[in-house]
């Protein structure tokens, strides 16, 4: 074949001969980054560390998981192959005291957003997909008896829509080109969800929550989610039930989001973990442009600027403070 | 709960020991009136009321929480009230944006000196809920408790109704 | 079919406050219902599961034993919400019990044996009940020597004093106490239970050893006892695990092929050591 | 059993499964929210045949994920307790996938036994298997290897096979024989059976069999403290979805929902995989990792179940292997440790 290689094969390339680097001049005892999975429409997260491993290392558009998930509580020095997310998140956990900086070395990769295998399911459901090509901004999908393209940025994941740091923030190493950053998030969504009658964003959520059989995937997945203990496990007191009542799982969805406030990167790696699609990036997002709005606060950004609870200002909005 | 007319709100207040409780206090020693729907919980200080507190309430059928801490620069360990007020706006706005009623969650800062001021926030409140109605969005379904429309012959039906305190039966000090 | 999942009641007839630092208190329960009696037949080692209703249900060894028909004793560490609600519970209180469960030490076994009893801190309940079981008139003639090594971490934490004094009067026991930590007038050993064993230095020829206890001082007996020559099969062990059903169903105290509660919670180290599983110490 | 064999010819089916509806809950695959359910239907069009699984297991409709066992009002010296009513009508749970459908025997093996459960007794027997052979696995799929088959009667008592413009019925039970004078069912044709059976073979032949150690329990056993455990479980986020979607785990706490001393003694899934399952309240955990827990997982599916109740814990349906998000291939594992030295 005489195309140039995609971009993803080179950054590929790049994250073996960096690894291999790593691990050879004894910098890391373990690089964490993604290799290719058991079934199509897979990469999923892998420790290698050993130098004959490299070559398991891949980059592609479905490194969709959140290594920084892995750092917390681990004593080893870690190489960790870094999306944007993922570098913000590594923020928030060095600020948070989870990993110290010297104990991560960050390679990171600019993201052109990772692909939403449900969505690519979905498009040539009910036939199957045996294989994947990324070829620049097209995705070639390969059945037994078909094969199409289509463009990649159809098929993105609903949290790589909204990026607008697709570019590492902390990066020791950068690996690949970067990418053309979005100014904002203007939150589209979450206006249009607010003009909602109340009831109507009830009976939404409410359909929503009830689909989840609280597995806590959303919480496991997150790399922020770090607690030993989470409120849904203490006993005294037992703030929620354990059963899929509504009541409770619509409060464990509304304290799940509100505990990330101000720390949530919006990596969109819990609504990827949820086996039954509940929309749980409604109640982050709506977070996440309060703290923007009232705070002017987005998280993962600076490893100075101190999280927006654990601080205040004299002159906070408090338009919602009742005055009779 | 509700039978309409005979439908009374229920809130709960968290109050800070230093400022909102004793204003609280105030207006009742100086014999203020104001409506008898609020049930008054004291904390040390707004920033201790975990949201939990809040939703827990709302679980448990309250119809409004009402939280109140010193004005702004006055709090006594100086700066709880601050916290609180960033995570109470954060709250406030998710609850709302979930569909919760505007109104059912609310702040208020009332100092010590403020009987009046505390009695007013509880009138406004309650008028507003009452207007909202009964909370019933974040109700937790109670428990059906026991022999509820069907009990099932085929199981076994445990009763008993023996008095709290029989007379005690002599106990074997055989083995110490 | 019987639902194993329903408990009967049983009510609080005393309360008796075990610790100096009140976190250990002993329940005296009768039973309400006649036929509840009648069905609740155990052997020391065996445990229940009590119902708070309202809090929910924990299974605790039955102190208590056989002999003393009637009712049932269960002491209870204040450490959850459940023990916590029991803690706050009154003479005349109604609570749930399901049960018996569990094996329990096997009497058949030591017969005309000598049996060496170690326990630790709260794990002491259940051989508490064996004791009492086998130095009741009926039993005693069918067993051999009898010594029970007891440690605590300091005086004022060992359970059931009123027996301890009594068995202290007894010729046909041996009872050797002993804490990590001695305080003024304690005259017993000071030291640690597998220490004490060592220097008891029990003869293992036709003798049983029973170990219940934290599992620390399981971890560290168990050579003691391999040293003073007790073979694996002479050695028992009553386990814990988080057992919620107590009927080998909800999974949380699979240990290997064995469900703690339904199996066990007594097990030989023969077994033990048969076991796939979290159960070596 | 092809003695017993019927056909239902498609145009009939739809018929049937009305008659079904007038006097039993239905249970069948829908499409709800863009996921494919076991939802009990009220109408026979929304029912979708042309799927590959539901994304739950039909477990529930037998061990639901909540179920209240008691309800109780307990005063000073005083508690008064009732047993809610069982299940009045029976249930179908039609279409299901043969790999779920012998899920339902393992379950039975667990609930079964000397110290019966009651509620699952009681739901299993009004409970009708109508399952629904697999002609097209997906990748994913290892019932084969695990001792079932896309098209194993096994667990059914119907047993659906797609022919075509025809369904060849097998009969696994003789509860259906009600069922079985519906007008929709005819004797099964001689080219019918020959044609079941072929494709039957070609589907079995289409799967790949997993490369497993042909001891798997013994030899699982000698690898408790492989260190192997630790590379295998080491990207698992400990999340339950393995478990809860999993059509034979079956782990579950009990625990009180109630207002003072008023309330319901209630059954919840449970699952291995979070550390609360085996945390004393004393705070001693004998399962304090990931690690420990990931072994439980698959210890007590392919050892220690096949010990005490003399069958896998998988069936090979494969919803592990889709859902979990950092893709921890079952398959993958076990083959892994089916490959793995023995320590000395």
């Amino acid at each position: 074949m005489s195309e140039m290689p995609s971009m993803e094969t080179f950054v590929t390339t790049e994250i073996r001969e960096t690894a291999g680097d790593l691990l050879r001049k004894n910098k890391v005892q373990v690089v964490i980054g993604f290799e290719r999975g058991s079934i199509p429409l897979r990469s999923r997260p892998c420790f290698v560390r050993s130098e004959k491993d490299i070559d398991r290392l891949v980059w592609d558009g479905f490194c969709e998981n959140s290594v920084a998930r892995y750092v917390a509580k681990r004593d080893e020095k870690m190489a960790l192959v870094a999306k944007g997310c993922d570098s913000r998140a590594l923020v928030e956990l060095i600020k948070e005291n989870q990993v110290a900086r010297d104990q991560v070395i960050i390679i990171g990769v600019p993201c052109r957003g990772m692909i939403d295998r449900s969505r690519v399911e979905a498009l040539v459901a009910p036939r199957r997909i045996l294989e994947t090509e990324e070829k620049e901004d097209l995705l070639v999908l390969k059945g037994s008896d078909f094969e199409e393209t289509v463009p990649r940025s159809d098929l993105l994941c609903d949290s790589c829509r909204t990026c607008t740091h697709p570019n590492p923030v902390l990066a020791d190493i950068l690996v690949g080109e970067p990418v053309v950053e979005e100014d904002q998030d203007p939150f589209d969504d979450i206006e249009a969800f607010d003009a909602m009658r109340p009831d109507e964003r009830w009976a939404y959520l409410r359909n929503e929550v009830n689909k989840c059989i609280r597995c806590y995937a959303c919480r496991n997945a997150c790399p922020l989610c770090y607690c030993p203990e989470c409120f849904v496990d203490t006993t005294l007191p037992q703030w929620i039930g354990k059963s899929t009542d509504t009541s409770d799982t619509m409060i464990f969805h509304l304290v799940r989001a509100y505990h990330l406030a101000g720390r949530c990167v919006a990596c969109g790696a819990c609504e990827r973990a949820c086996p039954v699609g509940v929309d749980i990036r409604k109640l982050n997002r709506k977070l996440l442009k309060d703290v923007r709005d009232f705070f002017g606060y987005e998280a993962g950004l600076s490893l100075d600027e101190a999280c927006p609870l654990a601080t205040f200002c004299p002159d906070d909005p408090e338009a919602f403070i009742m005055n009779p | 709960m509700a039978e309409s007319g005979t439908w009374e709100p229920k809130i709960v207040a968290f109050l800070c020991n230093w400022c909102s409780y004793a204003g609280a206090d105030l207006a009742g020693t100086s014999r203020m009136q104001y409506a008898p729907n609020v049930r008054i919980i004291r904390v040390p200080c707004s920033g201790r009321v975990d949201p939990f507190f809040i939703l827990s309430s709302l679980q448990k059928g309250v119809d409004g929480v009402l939280v109140s801490g010193c004005h702004p620069g006055e709090c006594h360990y100086l700066t709880g009230n601050y916290s609180a007020r960033r995570k109470f706006a954060l709250l406030k706005n998710l609850l709302e944006f979930a569909g919760i009623e505007e109104g059912r969650v609310q702040f208020s800062w009332v100092s010590a000196s403020e009987g009046v001021r505390f009695a007013k926030v509880i009138e406004k409140m309650t008028a507003q809920i009452r207007d909202l109605g009964p909370s019933k969005k974040l109700v937790k379904t109670p428990p059906r408790g026991p022999l509820h429309a069907a009990v099932n012959k085929r199981f076994e039906s445990v009763l008993t109704d023996r008095p709290p305190h029989p007379a005690p039966s002599p106990r074997d000090g055989g083995e110490g | 079919m019987k639902n194993p999942y329903v408990p009967f009641p049983m009510r609080i007839e005393d309360i008796i406050v075990e610790t100096e630092d009140e976190n250990v208190k002993t329940f005296d329960v009768s039973f309400v219902g006649k036929e509840d009696e009648e069905q609740f037949v155990y052997t020391p080692g065996q445990f229940a599961e009590i119902s708070v209703f309202g809090k929910g249900e924990a299974p605790f060894g039955m102190a208590s034993t056989p002999t003393h028909p009637g009712r049932l004793e269960f002491s209870v560490s204040k450490i959850g919400l459940v023990t916590g609600a029991l803690h706050q519970m009154e003479s005349g209180d109604v609570v749930g019990v399901r049960g018996p469960m569990g094996n329990g030490y096997p009497l058949e076994t030591f017969k005309g044996k000598n049996l060496i009893l170690i326990g630790g801190g709260f794990g002491f309940s259940t051989l508490r009940s064996l004791t009492n079981f086998i130095l009741h008139d009926s039993n005693r003639g069918a067993y051999g020597n009898l010594t029970v090594i007891y440690g605590a971490r300091k005086p004022g934490l060992l359970l059931y004093k009123k027996d301890l004094g009594a068995w202290q009067q007894r010729g046909d026991l041996q009872l050797h106490l002993t804490v990590d930590k001695g305080e003024n007038g304690w005259q017993g050993h000071v030291g640690f239970v597998p220490d004490v064993t060592r220097s008891v230095g029990p003869n293992p020829k036709d003798a049983y050893a029973v170990v219940c206890g934290p599992p620390a001082m399981i971890h560290f007996s168990l050579p003691v006892l391999k040293e003073l020559g007790f073979q694996d099969e002479k050695i028992f062990l009553s386990l814990e695990m988080r057992m919620k059903c107590g009927i080998g169903k909800c999974g949380r105290c699979n240990v290997g092929s064995k469900y703690i509660c339904s199996d066990g919670p007594v097990f030989s180290q023969a077994e033990l050591t048969q076991l796939t599983g979290e159960a070596h110490f | 059993m092809f003695s017993s064999a019927r056909i239902v010819r498609k145009d009939r089916l739809e018929g049937f499964l009305e008659r079904l509806l007038e006097d039993r809950e239905v249970f069948a695959p829908v499409r709800k929210g863009g996921l494919v359910t076991l939802e009990m239907i009220d109408s026979v069009r929304d029912v979708i045949l042309e799927y590959e699984n539901t994304k739950e297991s039909p477990k529930a409709a037998v061990f639901p994920q909540r179920e209240t066992l008691f309800g109780y009002q307990a005063e000073k010296g005083k508690v008064a307790l009732d047993v809610p009513r069982g299940k009045e009508k029976e249930q179908v749970l039609f279409g299901i996938r043969p790999c779920d459908a012998r899920g339902l025997l393992l379950l039975d093996r667990v609930f079964g036994g000397d110290c019966g459960d009651p509620y699952y007794a009681e739901k299993r027997a009004k409970t009708l298997v109508l399952s629904l052979g697999c002609v097209n696995p997906n990748p994913t799929c290892f019932c084969h290897s695990m001792g079932g088959g896309p098209c194993s009667p096994e667990g059914s008592d119907l047993f659906f096979l797609d022919l075509g413009d025809r369904y060849m019925v097998e009969v696994g039970s003789d509860k259906c024989e009600a069922l079985l004078e519906d007008e929709a069912f005819e004797d099964a044709d001689e080219k019918s059976l020959a044609l079941s059976e072929k494709i039957r073979k070609e589907t079995e032949a289409s799967m790949t069999p997993l490369a497993l150690n042909e001891n798997l329990k013994e030899h699982l056993g000698r690898l408790f403290d492989d260190p192997a455990w630790n590379a295998l479980a080491e990207t698992c986020l400990g999340c339950g979805i393995c478990t809860y979607l999993c059509p034979t785990c079956h782990c579950f706490d009990l625990c009180d929902e109630a207002e003072g001393g008023t309330g319901e003694r209630i059954r919840v899934w449970d699952s291995c995989q979070f550390p609360l399952f085996t945390q004393q309240a004393s705070g001693f955990n004998p399962r304090p990792t990931v690690k420990e827990r990931f072994r439980q997982r698959i210890m007590h599916k392919f050892s220690y179940l096949p010990e005490t109740q003399a069958m896998l814990g998988c069936v090979g349906c494969g919803r592990c292997v889709i859902e979990c998000p950092v893709n921890l291939d079952i398959r993958e594992v076990m083959t892994s440790l089916s490959e793995g030295t023995v320590p000395a």
